[in-house]
């Protein structure tokens, strides 16, 4: 009984005290949303330890039991033992541990973001030019109406962006501007792509506010059981 | 015989990275901390974009290293840019000023210090999940955390996106503009009355695909089904207008490699 | 069945990766051989183009700098253009910057382009840098109406009273041109409402390309052109190919932003031709299925 | 970290739409564009004049000094937190060809009404009201306005004492309540009506349908689900629908005694996924079925976690990939090797920008608003669907004021009419969440 009476009872009054104090700008109401994120913030930073620890755990598990490719595994828990210690005492940092930013440059830590880090997340992002081409030849096939559309405007776009768009159209008479692929292609953006996002977000909007009232009060409670 | 033609064209590379090294045309790995940087970050890179051909070896390399760096790269920060200045400064200013951060000196103390307890309670309460017994406390924490992320969220898309879009929407669609100055004459323009209208249709088509509790048939069927297609003309345009962003990311790694590792641009 | 259908039956369901090396070969190769397109400029870039054409020599354009190194790969290269051509021009320019780093990039421009390219160009006679000063909008309508309150001394420290081409200025009202570069607040919109309008100066200018839908409705009555991003920055480099021919000749230092477009152009193209013959291999295999039954 | 850039707090500006006027460009993005520009901070900034005289700053005979700010008030900013005081006053008339337009205005304050005053800020020609932020609560200040010129400027009478305090309620705000008090009450109203037996009508939801579907299908192959929740924390609504849905999935996936991997970017979504899945098993009665080291965290990083996810997908072939959630960039790569593999993919978020990839390149995806609506059908709580229709009543108030609104609008340009003006302006201040 109490374990789930207490749980339902602190969200619902966090909850309500937080859409309340929207109305009220007298302090400390008026800083209470403000705060309320920090103290998101703070506690994810301590889930850290929860996170960190699963991983460690795991990845330590495998090399422990000499699982099938472990040594990957120890590539891990050295590159984040590694980067923790440093970073959490800022070894080499120009100004010693008080007097410096953990990222200063020059840092140990700096160098793993600058040569480990960055490299990684910037080819990993960059991988999606590919992947937009590979979506672009399977997806964008005449198939039926719906995918047509989808095709036909991607085409527009994707040739409105080069200079190949005015090129296709100049030869259309000054009267007919209003088929050449340039100016279809601002309309699309500038008309009907806004006011698809934006039925998107209304409705998105009206999502989030029920689902959030439902956990409020409390019908909404996956991590608790159903029922 | 495919691997030994995959060691060959290993090996010619690696042979051509010798000759350009040895001929000063490129960065010596061994030279400086710098020079080793740069030529294993490349070699992340190239091991990154091996993944497009296949899994192996040298992509898992990567990214087990890449896991287990960013995990702690983002453990770090939290810990120096959320738990030092946003608790421990602000529960114990002084403490926190002598030994991580002289900057919080000369602040005093925030009269509502009082209130960070807060988060640290919920977080201690969070960390009993690693007690053998006692695990179920840390729901109060999660409960606080749902009822601040529900509080916070429904106020903020209630007026931004609800009450914001809808406003924005409010337009005339009579494709008039009145003189700006008093006697002139007002300007009417055609093409933007029917723009204007086909935006106000487009979003109320698209509006109606989202309504669940009607059945999608007759004249609300038809005009749903339009709802669709601004729908599709949306997903295409927005697909179509990202790609020149990704492909300059692209362009931005295939730089590095040639400029800052070969030194051949 | 046909070596034909064969054919058109595996480009129908091609493996992925031929695309990923299609994609990789195409960005690659662009890079390494700076390939260009030809761009055509749209109005509101033509229309900046050629009202810096059309200034008589001598004429006072500001050049406020609004922005900082993270968003310098965007804009550079239309700063650096704007530059170019006033002082093919024989403009004077008068440079400005109401961000901190701002002064860095005005540095950065007199260095790269006055100095290097336009060696005969004299400072304080054909250009001058009044530095940073910070208060934003309300920097602007100081200087509208009184220069000297805010710049006793240019960048350098030389007073402004000694600066030949600042003799007679005592406000920028007289000024024939505010031509901006900016990547938020303070930027373009600032200089449109408390100097363009109210002082009656042409003003425009570049942003980064996320902005520029936020200040299309100034144009054309307060602003009489805008350059969005890379893509517009191209434009007008195109513009200038056409109007200074001996531009064409060094792709990599005067036409930065068209052979950035280049690998994102020659991307498109290679997409572009995935999605169309994608299409028509579809369509061929349908008919056949559809003959067949 | 994400690779979107987050939307500028939008603040319409009730004298902004009567800025420069739009030239081709259609009106709607100009609309969208005041919306959110949002003027400089503590002004409004009315009408520029759209005309200025073409002569400017040219010797001429002495004019006359600019008329000064007439009305000028000071009073303090109402329903705020303090430390602000609102200073309005009336566009002076401005004499045409007298020394030329206005280059704006100088707020002047001081501590007692003969000053001295000191300058505080700008305003813009034609702005009415500026707000002083920089005072403190419970003292009296003096304020003046000086309309500038190039060749002169004249100051207005002194206005004040203003002294400010914070408030109590936010008056300002009173449609945002209604508005909020009409959808919790719909909402309300719903659940208790589903509650007391009524049956509501819920459309067909593809993506919905294809759940149990990929469920099925994964568990016939004797291959594991994969479910993304999103890179996004549990401080997002979106992460709270996905893991709602993880729940459901979970009790299929105990009852077909499939296996189940769910990698998290967040340590909170991996516990309390950890937590939800747990309750799963256990309510479909099969408590010793769960494995909590399948749910496990990867790295907080955007890349670094699509990056091991991806690796995941290569080496374990999941036969189905859910992706519910928050996603940002990494929707494409996630479906695209997904799609590699031969996985049957349902993807669902509210992340407007993602959507174009996940249509692209899974076989099912709940778009926006479909994903809440499916967290609650899929809860097995019949009282959820109550949130469906309430979201629908939403939708219906927005529709109908679109319709209403746009018509009174396009009505009142075209006629002038003042009545219909006002009717147009209220329904656009209804509508408003700008603090007045």
């Amino acid at each position: 009984m109490m374990r789930r009476t207490i749980p339902l009872f602190i969200t619902a009054f966090v909850g309500s005290i937080l859409v309340i104090a929207y109305f009220i700008p007298h302090p400390p109401f008026d800083q209470l949303r403000e705060d309320f994120s920090i103290f998101f913030d703070i506690i994810a930073a301590v889930a850290f330890i929860l996170g960190g620890g699963n991983l460690i755990r795991m990845h330590g598990n495998r090399v422990s039991r000499r699982e099938k490719g472990y040594g990957y595994s120890l590539v891990t828990v050295i590159g984040f033992a590694l980067v923790l210690v440093i970073g959490l005492t800022k070894m080499g940092n120009p100004d010693g541990f008080r007097n410096s930013s953990v990222t200063a440059a020059g840092s140990y830590f700096d160098l793993a973001y600058q040569y480990v880090f960055r490299p990684c997340a910037a080819t990993m992002f960059a991988l999606l030019a590919f992947y937009v081409a590979s979506a672009s030849f399977r997806a964008f096939r005449a198939k039926n109406v719906e995918a047509s559309i989808l095709l036909l405007v991607a085409f527009i776009i994707l040739v409105g962006r080069t200079f190949v768009g005015a090129w296709l159209t100049a030869w259309l008479p000054p009267s007919l501007d209003f088929l050449t692929i340039p100016y279809l292609a601002d309309k699309i953006m500038t008309v009907l792509n806004f006011a698809g996002n934006r039925a998107i977000m209304i409705g998105i909007a009206l999502g989030i506010v029920s689902t959030s009232l439902k956990v409020i009060i409390g019908i909404d409670r996956s991590y608790l059981g159903s029922g | 015989m495919k691997r030994i033609v995959w060691w060959g064209l290993l090996g010619l590379v690696v042979l051509v990275l010798a000759l350009r090294v040895a001929g000063g045309e490129m960065r010596s790995p061994f030279a400086d901390l710098q020079g080793f940087g740069v030529w294993f970050a490349a070699f992340l890179t190239l091991a990154i974009v091996s993944f497009l051909y296949n899994d192996n070896p040298i992509y898992r390399f990567a990214e087990h290293l890449f896991v287990g760096v960013s995990a702690a790269y983002w453990m770090v920060m939290g810990f120096w840019s959320t738990l030092v200045p946003n608790l421990l400064g602000k529960l114990w200013p002084s403490l926190t000023a002598r030994w991580f951060m002289p900057g919080l000196a000369e602040q005093a103390r925030d009269p509502l210090w009082f209130l960070y307890l807060i988060p640290l309670a919920f977080g201690i309460l969070l960390l009993t999940r690693l007690l053998p017994k006692g695990g179920h406390l840390s729901r109060w924490a999660l409960a606080f955390i749902l009822g601040t992320t529900a509080g916070l969220r429904l106020i903020a898309y209630l007026t931004a996106d609800f009450m914001g879009q809808v406003q924005a929407t409010l337009v005339s669609v009579a494709g008039y503009t009145p003189a700006l100055t008093p006697g002139g004459a007002g300007v009417f323009s055609f093409e933007r009355m029917f723009w204007d209208l086909v935006a106000v249709v487009a979003i109320l088509s698209a509006l109606s695909y989202f309504y669940f509790s009607k059945a999608h048939t007759g004249a609300f069927g038809r005009f749903s089904r339009l709802g669709i297609w601004v729908l599709m003309v949306t997903f295409g345009a927005g697909f179509g207008y990202t790609v020149m962003g990704r492909v300059a990311l692209l362009v931005g790694r295939v730089e590095f490699l040639l400029a800052d590792w070969l030194s051949v641009l | 069945m046909s070596r034909f259908i064969r054919f058109v039956e595996t480009f129908n369901s091609l493996d992925k990766r031929w695309i990923f090396l299609a994609v990789g070969v195409a960005v690659v190769t662009a890079t390494i051989f700076r390939l260009t397109f030809p761009e055509i400029p749209t109005p509101m870039v033509r229309a900046i183009y050629d009202k810096v054409e059309t200034l008589p020599v001598g004429s006072r354009v500001l050049l406020p700098f609004d922005y900082d190194p993270g968003s310098e790969p965007e804009l550079q290269p239309m700063a650096d253009a704007f530059v170019r051509q006033c002082a093919e021009k024989g403009l004077k320019m008068y440079f400005i910057a109401l961000w901190p780093l701002g002064q860095s990039m005005v540095e950065g421009v007199i260095n790269r382009v006055l100095l290097e390219e336009y060696p005969q160009l004299r400072y304080g006679e054909d250009y001058v840098d009044l530095g940073y000063k910070s208060g934003g909008e309300g920097v602007i309508a100081v200087i509208l109406t009184d220069l000297k309150k805010l710049y006793t001394t240019d960048a350098r420290g030389t007073n402004i009273e000694a600066i030949p081409m600042m003799a007679g200025i005592a406000n920028i009202r007289g000024f024939d041109l505010i031509l901006n570069v900016s990547a938020g607040y303070p930027g373009l919109k600032e200089w449109i409402q408390y100097a363009g309008t109210p002082g009656n100066i042409p003003t425009a200018g570049g942003c980064t390309a996320v902005q520029a839908p936020l200040l299309y409705p100034y144009h054309p009555d307060q602003m009489l052109g805008l350059m969005g991003g890379i893509k517009a920055a191209a434009e007008y480099e195109a513009l200038m190919m056409e109007g200074y021919p001996k531009f064409a000749e060094n792709k990599a230092r005067y036409l930065t932003a068209l052979t950035r477009m280049g690998p994102q152009t020659v991307a498109h193209l290679a997409i572009i031709f995935f999605i169309v013959a994608g299409n028509v291999a579809y369509q061929i295999m349908r008919r056949r299925k559809g003959a067949a039954r | 970290m994400p690779s979107t850039a987050p939307r500028p707090a939008g603040r319409s500006g009730r004298g902004r739409r009567r800025g420069a006027p739009p030239g081709r460009p259609a009106l709607l993005l100009a609309a969208l564009c005041l919306l959110l520009a949002a003027p400089a901070p503590g002004q409004e900034v009315p009408p520029l004049p759209a005309d200025p005289p073409a002569e400017a700053a040219r010797p001429q005979p002495p004019a006359p000094p600019p008329p000064p700010p007439a009305e000028v008030r000071a009073a303090d900013t109402p329903s705020d937190s303090g430390r602000s005081v609102t200073v309005r006053w009336s566009p002076p008339a401005e004499p045409a060809g007298a020394g030329g337009p206005l280059l704006g205005f100088r707020i002047e304050r001081a501590t007692g009404a003969d000053g001295p005053f000191a300058a505080v800020g700008q305003a813009p020609p034609g702005a009415v009201r500026y707000d002083d932020t920089g005072v403190d609560n419970g003292v009296a200040y003096y304020y003046r306005v000086v309309a500038t010129r190039l060749d002169a400027e004249t100051a207005s009478a002194v206005a004040g004492p203003a002294i400010p305090r914070p408030q109590w309620i936010n008056t300002n705000q009173w449609n945002v309540f209604l508005i909020l008090a009409l959808l919790l009450g719909f909402n309300l109203y719903f659940i208790e009506h589903i509650k007391a037996g009524g049956k509501p009508f819920i459309r067909k939801i593809a993506g919905l349908e294809a759940v149990t579907e990929a469920v099925g299908r994964a568990t016939e192959m004797g291959r594991p689900i994969l479910f993304v929740p999103g890179i996004q924390d549990m401080n997002d609504i979106q992460t709270v629908a996905g893991v709602t849905i993880l729940g459901y999935i979970a009790r299929t996936t105990a009852e077909y005694d499939s296996r189940l991997t769910v990698p998290t970017s967040r340590a909170l979504v991996m516990t309390t996924a950890r937590e939800t899945v747990k309750e799963a098993y256990l309510s479909a009665g099969r408590p010793d079925s769960y494995d909590e080291s399948s749910i496990y965290y990867i790295t907080d990083e955007q890349f670094g976690y699509v990056a091991g996810v991806n690796g995941y997908m290569v080496r374990e072939r999941p036969a189905t990939c859910f992706y519910m959630g928050a996603f940002y960039a990494e929707s494409l790569i996630l479906a695209e090797t997904g799609n590699s593999i031969g996985a049957i993919q349902v993807a669902g978020t509210a992340q407007p920008a993602q959507l174009p990839f996940f249509v692209a390149a899974c076989d099912y995806t709940l778009i926006g608003e479909e994903l809440f609506a499916a967290s609650a059908y899929l809860s097995g709580e019949p009282k959820q669907l109550g949130s469906i229709k309430g979201q629908d009543v939403g939708k219906l108030l927005g529709m109908v004021s679109i319709v209403i609104g746009v018509t009174v609008l396009s009505l009142a340009l075209v006629t002038g009419w003042e009545p219909l003006r006002r009717a147009a302006e209220f329904v656009r201040e209804f509508w408003s969440t700008e603090l007045a």
